[in-house]
């Protein structure tokens, strides 16, 4: 199976770490990711001043996408949400695609329905299943307590990402976890926005989301936070210290990716998966996979 | 005091002809979606409901001005759910880009154009950051910022350089 | 009087009674095979073997689940259980062979006086039924205020052979009850009646007429929706339309405004802005009604109880808003109001000697749906009542035509209260207390209506001359039926009245589950709790009984309307008694009870007879 | 293979309040029917239901299927199976002909129906259609906790409890704080559900009443969008309701596993302040669905959907309680007379055209 990779904005530059141990599951597990160096943007950063444009950006994609005649998969979650969603538009608002035709044209583009867009977690358990990711598992991560951040644009808007698992009692992450061995454990905050998305507009807001999630991880002390999205990762590893210092409070969870969690299970090693890279490392884990 | 008589009845009609509005008028103030509000959790200023409550009374500006349709975090908790289908997180994109239309929209936004239109993604890749990629054995990343300047209507040579 | 037999026929439940001791405690032979005169059976008459259904064939016989009424529990209580049962029942089956008395035939006519929906679905329904009917009113195929006239048109079009339509002739007065009713119409004089359905169509009413509105300036709703108002692109119509800002509206009166709302909002430049307390969507219809009204961009506006201040006479509106902390103004151009159908009270119901309260003629008791009244016979439908249009007073009026049909068929309803006129006093207590209103004094003698008795036994409870009772249920035959079973019970006995309409299904329920009762317990069914009475708690205490407990239905629940609240009140006379005997009040009690609280009944026995045990 | 074969007048199918409200109707104007219950008991969902009689009677209704099964129990006209399911219906020369097969299940009782044990091909004039409805599978709205947070029930469970003198908290302790959660699966068009139950806000509210009686030092709270009249005496009883339970007016955003795990009722308040409030007990107020059987038998009788997927009457078909539309139990005894006056009609009509 192959999948046309869309990386996005940030993987590429900051999250190297995600990107590495994407491939390297990908490999893994047989699945060849395409690469088109000239995808670049989503369209999301435009939404809210111009969702027009931002439509016609994710329409881009997905056009280049249906000319090699592949699934277009994401490792950035708002990627995947951002262009799930244009594709959900472009089928359902006749008007609103004719716009959109008449801007791709001028770039030799046309968009055709059908496109699949895929997060990437999503793209693997959809297409080996659980029990070829079982398979692929060398490495037992027992004893080991993730928390999993399923993050909004993973499964949410649910119109959009259709069924594959209910946002509001969300089981696939845990599910991918738990094929390592390791405990997905549950806690409150569990379905909190990460906050990256006001950033830009109030700092302060953000991080005080940001906070509520990882206060409770660091008084229930867990191996790591799970995520599957660069955004989340900025707001809970890239922030963390910004965050502790803002609450004048001592802040340690570790946060990883799950791909780099799978990367472990099936045997790679930490340097593979790019661990190093990661700001709040988890110790015990590099520790405990680097024997 | 509020008074409808001076309020613009044809705004909600505004907001649901814009792509994404069209929920706004199916509200029937529910609740569920402020509850299930972060940002307004933190925040009490910004409530879902308050924003969709002024926009059906017709409070043009004072809706398009407010900064606080820029807060959401586009989670999509209230669209999950709200029972009548008003689907906030988009209704807010429509006010959002009607604000942006009427001037009011951070300067950011201009910001996040420009270096799209300049670099075809928001960070830049050049080849500092090639390098490092094909240090950690990693394909090297381009971008393809004509199709960004036909898309958006934008040379960056013809805009003036970052103001701040 | 005839000699009755008991047959003994062994059912489930019944093992271990010895056929002769239950005979000879309940005073009663048991048959061996000889002649029969009148028996009482062990079985239901279903379950009967078929040669002994034939041998009994035509004879009066008292088919009798005994397996029920004996329970659980050791042997001298099963027996004094048994003995009570069978002694109950060999009464009412030497009363079947007694000459027949003269009884008048029930009128089988039905009158039913109003309009619309509500009065032509009732004079199809009872015609179906086979009664001849008479449809009277000023214009009873008018549809009435919020009838679709569609549907009434087609109503009365089809109205059947048996319907008598009287146009222009109105009930003037009325007395009776069910199977003699007597009416004074209008052009037409005195008639009898087996039952009455009344059923005006109602007016059309402002559902906000407590609000200080000013009328001349407020538009009626179908009026403004006849002609739709326009505004300007440079200045918006603005139409209040207040749907419930007094109190909340009824379902139908909230859809009606809702779709006018909608209706009104598409006109050019026009906004509705809709005020209510609770949008009342418990309609057909009503939430998509609501929905598709803010989808067309009507403003709805939910206001607190009072939070709707009115100036100017309705040309002001303000009210508070919390969640945006602020208080709202509009000086609409347009104000209209919800209507919704009322129909006036006749007045010769006000009459408080023939009539009772408004209160009591319409309880508020689960019991009394399909239109029924506290007056046996007399049904009330569709607005007067308070029911929603459309379906719901189809509905009632077949439930109403078949409750009639009931008891003027004669088949279902109790046989009419007998009356020993010669201890009769006269007194009227039992015209006064009958719930039901079935008796009535003529010339110099009580006289019940001939199809309105329920048999609730009211009437042999409260009569202080023993004078009246419903066949089978007099002080004479239920002391017997005391006496025999305390006889033979064990202490503490405890005597349980059951009211049939909640304890006795309750202990139904507790047989069906093999319920182990604690020893002494005698329980003694009867027709309502309200048949109980003074005279029997303090026999039953007289007899032996340590205790005297009478589960009877919760109020507003009582089949006989206050039945229940009657047994309450004389428990509570007997507690007083006792006490100023210096004995325990404690040992009489009421127990308020459903039929499907059956736990609650065990747990309350099951505390008394521990309490009183010596 | 030869099914043994019957003729009656009217065929109902559910013997629930409706079903057996129907039969009582025909059986008191002397008319035979045959009725199918397709569970082992008679009676419906209404059987289980609770009193909810506080110091006088909550007007639920529920007590009168006691007496309907009393007055069919001792009426011949009417043949009452259970565990009999309609398989096969056709229109042959103006009948109906039913084909009823037996249905699995155990506990049947003996008395008054009988659990039907062989397949009967039933012809009749009129069929009553009184199949009831499904309630409203709270798991559907997963935001609610039902089968995930300890504490949280459906109304139908707490009826039980209710009924049975179960109700206690996840320690076995009788609930001090109470939530009601109204419209769970109603008034939501992200169902597909634009439609108000009608019942939910009756039965939740008789049986807070019945809690706060049984229980003085209990605290409920009442979460609901617009209260929905129950009763005549509504108007007058609305003070004391306030007195007796916490009227919010918010549709709650979720209910999680809070400290202790206890439910947490996450909500907005009307000023939009924001709450997360313990609970020991959230009850989800669950609606009123169409019958499950509903596609099934409108495609066996040739029916036209209803409105919101109920079922309304078709020809010599006709539609009791429940089926049609949601209704209260009291509602869908007169509603079923209305369907067995329909059923009469077209026999008379019958016998005229038979006498022309």
């Amino acid at each position: 199976m192959r999948g046309l990779l869309f990386l996005g904005c940030t993987v590429p530059v900051r999250n190297l770490n995600y990107e590495l141990s994407a491939r390297k599951v990908a490999a893994a597990l047989g699945l060849e990711l395409v690469d088109d160096t000239a995808l670049g943007c989503c369209g999301f950063p435009l939404k809210s001043a111009d969702q027009a444009a931002a439509l016609v950006i994710a329409a881009r994609a997905l056009a280049r996408a249906a000319r090699q005649e592949l699934p277009l998969v994401a490792l950035c979650s708002a990627c995947a949400g951002t262009l799930a969603e244009a594709a959900h538009i472009l089928d359902h608002h006749p008007e609103q695609r004719r716009a959109v035709e008449e801007r791709l044209q001028p770039l030799g583009l046309s968009y055709r329905p059908g496109v699949e867009v895929r997060h990437f977690l999503r793209f693997i358990l959809e297409q080996v299943g659980t029990e070829g990711l079982a398979a692929a598992m060398k490495r037992s991560l027992e004893g080991f307590r993730f928390a999993p951040h399923y993050g909004c644009h993973f499964l949410k808007p649910s119109e959009v990402t259709g069924g594959f698992d209910d946002p509001e009692d969300p089981g696939s992450l845990a599910r991918l976890i738990r094929l390592t061995g390791a405990q997905a454990v549950d806690y409150a905050t569990l379905k909190d926005c990460c906050g990256g998305g006001v950033l830009g507009a109030d700092e302060e807001l953000a991080a005080r989301m940001a906070a509520r999630k990882l206060l409770e991880l660091n008084q229930m002390g867990v191996t790591a936070l799970a995520v599957a999205c660069p955004f989340c990762n900025v707001m809970y590893e890239g922030q963390q210290k910004t965050i502790a210092k803002r609450l004048e409070t001592k802040l340690k969870v570790p946060v990883v990716y799950v791909t780099q969690i799978l990367g472990l299970a099936m045997g790679y090693s930490p340097e593979e998966l790019g661990l190093k890279l990661n700001r709040v490392k988890p110790k015990d884990l590099i520790k405990a996979c680097k024997e | 005091m509020i008074r409808l008589n001076q309020c613009d009845p044809a705004f909600k009609y505004e907001v649901a002809a814009t792509p994404g509005g069209e929920g706004i008028t199916t509200c029937f103030a529910c609740a569920a979606c402020s509850a299930r509000c972060l940002v307004g959790e933190l925040k009490p200023e910004y409530d879902p409901r308050r924003i969709i409550r002024l926009t059906l009374l017709g409070r043009r500006e004072e809706v398009l001005s407010s900064p606080l349709i820029w807060l959401c975090s586009t989670c999509y908790s209230c669209a999950e759910v709200c029972p009548q289908q008003v689907r906030f997180t988009d209704v807010l994109t429509a006010i959002k880009n009607l604000a942006a239309r009427a001037g009011y929209a951070p300067p950011s936004t201009r910001a996040t154009a420009r270096l799209l239109a300049r670099q075809g993604r928001l960070l830049e890749v050049g080849e500092f950051e090639n390098q490092k990629r094909s240090d950690l054995g990693l394909p090297q990343v381009e971008g393809a910022p004509e199709d960004f300047q036909r898309i958006l209507g934008i040379t960056p040579q013809a805009e003036p350089e970052e103001e701040a | 009087m005839a000699r009755v037999s008991l047959l003994w026929v062994e059912r489930p439940g019944l093992e271990g009674l010895e056929p002769a001791a239950v005979a000879r405690a309940a005073g009663v032979e048991l048959n061996s095979g000889g002649p029969v005169e009148a028996a009482v059976v062990t079985c239901p008459a279903e379950e009967a073997p078929e040669p002994l259904r034939q041998r009994l064939a035509g004879k009066p016989v008292q088919w009798l689940e005994l397996a029920a009424e004996v329970g659980g529990g050791d042997g001298a209580h099963r027996l004094a259980r048994a003995a009570a049962a069978v002694a109950r029942a060999a009464g009412r089956a030497e009363l079947a062979t007694l000459p027949p008395v003269y009884a008048p035939q029930p009128a089988q006519k039905v009158l039913v006086a109003g309009r619309g929906l509500a009065a032509l679905a009732a004079a199809h329904e009872a015609a179906l039924a086979g009664h001849p009917v008479l449809l009277a009113g000023e214009e009873p195929t008018r549809p009435g205020a919020d009838d679709d006239p569609a549907e009434v048109e087609r109503l009365a079009a089809g109205l059947p052979a048996g319907v008598e339509l009287a146009s222009g002739c109105t009930l003037l007065r009325l007395a009776g009850a069910a199977g003699d009713f007597r009416a004074e119409l209008s052009r037409r004089g005195k008639e009898s009646f087996g039952a009455v359905v009344l059923a005006p169509g109602g007016e059309t009413v402002s559902c906000e007429a407590e609000l200080a509105l000013d009328w001349s300036w407020v538009r009626p709703l179908p009026e403004l929706l006849a002609s739709p108002p326009a505004g300007e692109q440079d200045r918006w119509l603005q139409v209040a339309l207040l749907a419930g800002v007094s109190r909340p509206t009824t379902a139908g009166a909230f859809r009606r405004a809702v779709e006018a709302a909608r209706r009104l909002q598409q006109g050019d430049f026009v906004q509705v802005t809709l005020f209510f307390r609770e949008a009342r969507v418990a309609s057909e219809g009503g939430e998509r009604a609501y929905r598709a009204a803010r989808q067309a961009g009507v403003l709805a506006v939910r206001v607190p109880e009072e939070g709707l201040v009115v100036r100017d006479g309705g040309r002001r509106l303000r009210w508070h808003d919390p969640l945006l902390d602020e208080d709202l103004e509009l000086a609409p151009d347009v104000l209209t109001t919800a209507w919704e159908a009322r129909a006036a009270r006749p007045e010769f119901l006000d009459d408080p000697v023939q009539w009772p309260a408004w209160e009591h003629l319409l309880p508020d008791n689960p019991r009394f749906s399909g239109g029924r009244t506290a007056v046996s016979g007399l049904y009330i439908l569709g607005p007067l009542r308070g029911t929603p249009p459309g379906a719901d007073r189809r509905a009632e009026a077949a439930a109403a035509a078949g409750d009639l049909h009931r008891l003027l068929s004669g088949g279902e309803v109790a046989p009419m209260p007998s009356v020993r006129h010669t201890y009769c006093a006269r007194c009227l207590t039992c015209v006064r207390t009958c719930p039901h209103h079935a008796l009535g004094h003529r010339v110099d003698r009580i006289q019940p209506a001939p199809a309105a008795c329920q048999g609730c036994g009211v009437c042999a409870a409260e009569c202080p001359a023993e004078a009246i009772a419903p066949p089978g249920w007099s002080n004479p035959e239920l002391r017997a039926g005391l006496q025999r079973g305390l006889a033979l019970a064990p202490d503490p006995k405890l005597v349980v009245f059951t009211c049939a309409g909640s304890g006795r299904g309750a202990l139904d329920a507790l047989a069906r589950q093999a319920h182990t009762w604690p020893a002494g317990v005698l329980f003694y069914p009867v027709p309502c709790a309200g048949r109980v009475g003074l005279a029997l708690v303090l026999k039953a205490l007289e007899l032996g009984a340590r205790g005297v407990l009478v589960a009877g239905c919760h109020h507003g629940n009582c089949r006989s309307v206050n039945g229940n609240l009657r047994a309450q009140l004389r428990v509570d006379q007997a507690a007083r008694l006792l006490e100023s005997l210096g004995l325990r009040p404690e040992a009489v009690r009421f127990l308020p009870l459903a039929a499907n609280q059956p736990r609650r009944l065990a747990r309350a026995v099951e505390e008394m007879a521990q309490e009183v045990a010596p | 293979m030869e099914l043994a074969e019957k003729q009656t007048p009217v065929l109902i199918l559910g013997g629930g309040v409706a079903g057996l409200a129907a039969a009582r109707e025909l059986a008191r104007r002397g008319v035979a029917c045959v009725l199918a219950e397709r569970e082992p008991v008679l009676g419906g969902r209404a059987r289980g239901f609770a009193c909810k009689a506080t110091t006088a009677c909550a007007r639920c209704g529920a007590c009168r299927v006691g007496d309907l099964l009393a007055e069919l129990a001792a009426r011949p006209e009417a043949e009452l199976f259970t565990c009999a399911g309609a398989v096969a219906a056709r229109r042959d020369r103006g009948r109906w002909q039913v084909e009823l097969a037996p249905q699995p299940g155990e506990g049947a009782e003996p008395f008054p129906a009988r659990a039907l044990g062989e397949r009967l091909a039933l012809t009749c004039r009129a069929v009553i259609l009184a199949v009831g409805y499904s309630p409203f599978d709270p798991r559907a709205k997963s935001r609610f906790g039902y089968g995930r947070v300890p504490g949280v029930i459906s109304a139908l469970e707490l009826e039980a409890m209710l009924a049975q003198d179960t109700l206690a908290g996840p320690r076995g302790e009788p609930p001090r704080r109470v939530a009601f959660i109204q419209c769970v699966g109603s008034r939501d068009q992200s169902l597909g559900h634009l439609y108000c139950s009608r019942v939910c806000c009756g039965y939740a509210l008789r049986m807070a009443g019945r809690i706060r009686h049984t229980w003085p030092e209990s605290e409920v709270s009442f979460f609901h969008m617009d209260l929905q009249t129950y009763g005549r005496a509504w108007e007058e009883a609305l003070p004391e309701l306030r007195r007796q339970v916490h009227l919010v007016r918010a549709m709650p955003g979720e209910v999680t596993r809070g400290e202790d795990d206890t439910p947490q009722v996450v909500y907005s308040d009307p000023a939009g302040r924001h709450h997360r409030e313990p609970f020991d007990l959230v009850v989800l107020s669950v609606g009123l669905r169409p019958p499950k059987a509903a596609s099934a038998l409108a495609e066996m009788f040739g029916l036209e959907p209803g409105p919101d997927g109920f079922l309304q009457d078709g020809p010599e078909v006709f539609v009791a309680g429940c089926a049609q539309g949601p209704r209260g139990i009291v509602e869908s005894m007169d509603h079923a007379a209305r369907a067995a006056a329909a059923a009469l009609r077209l026999l008379d009509s019958g016998r005229e055209a038979a006498h022309g």
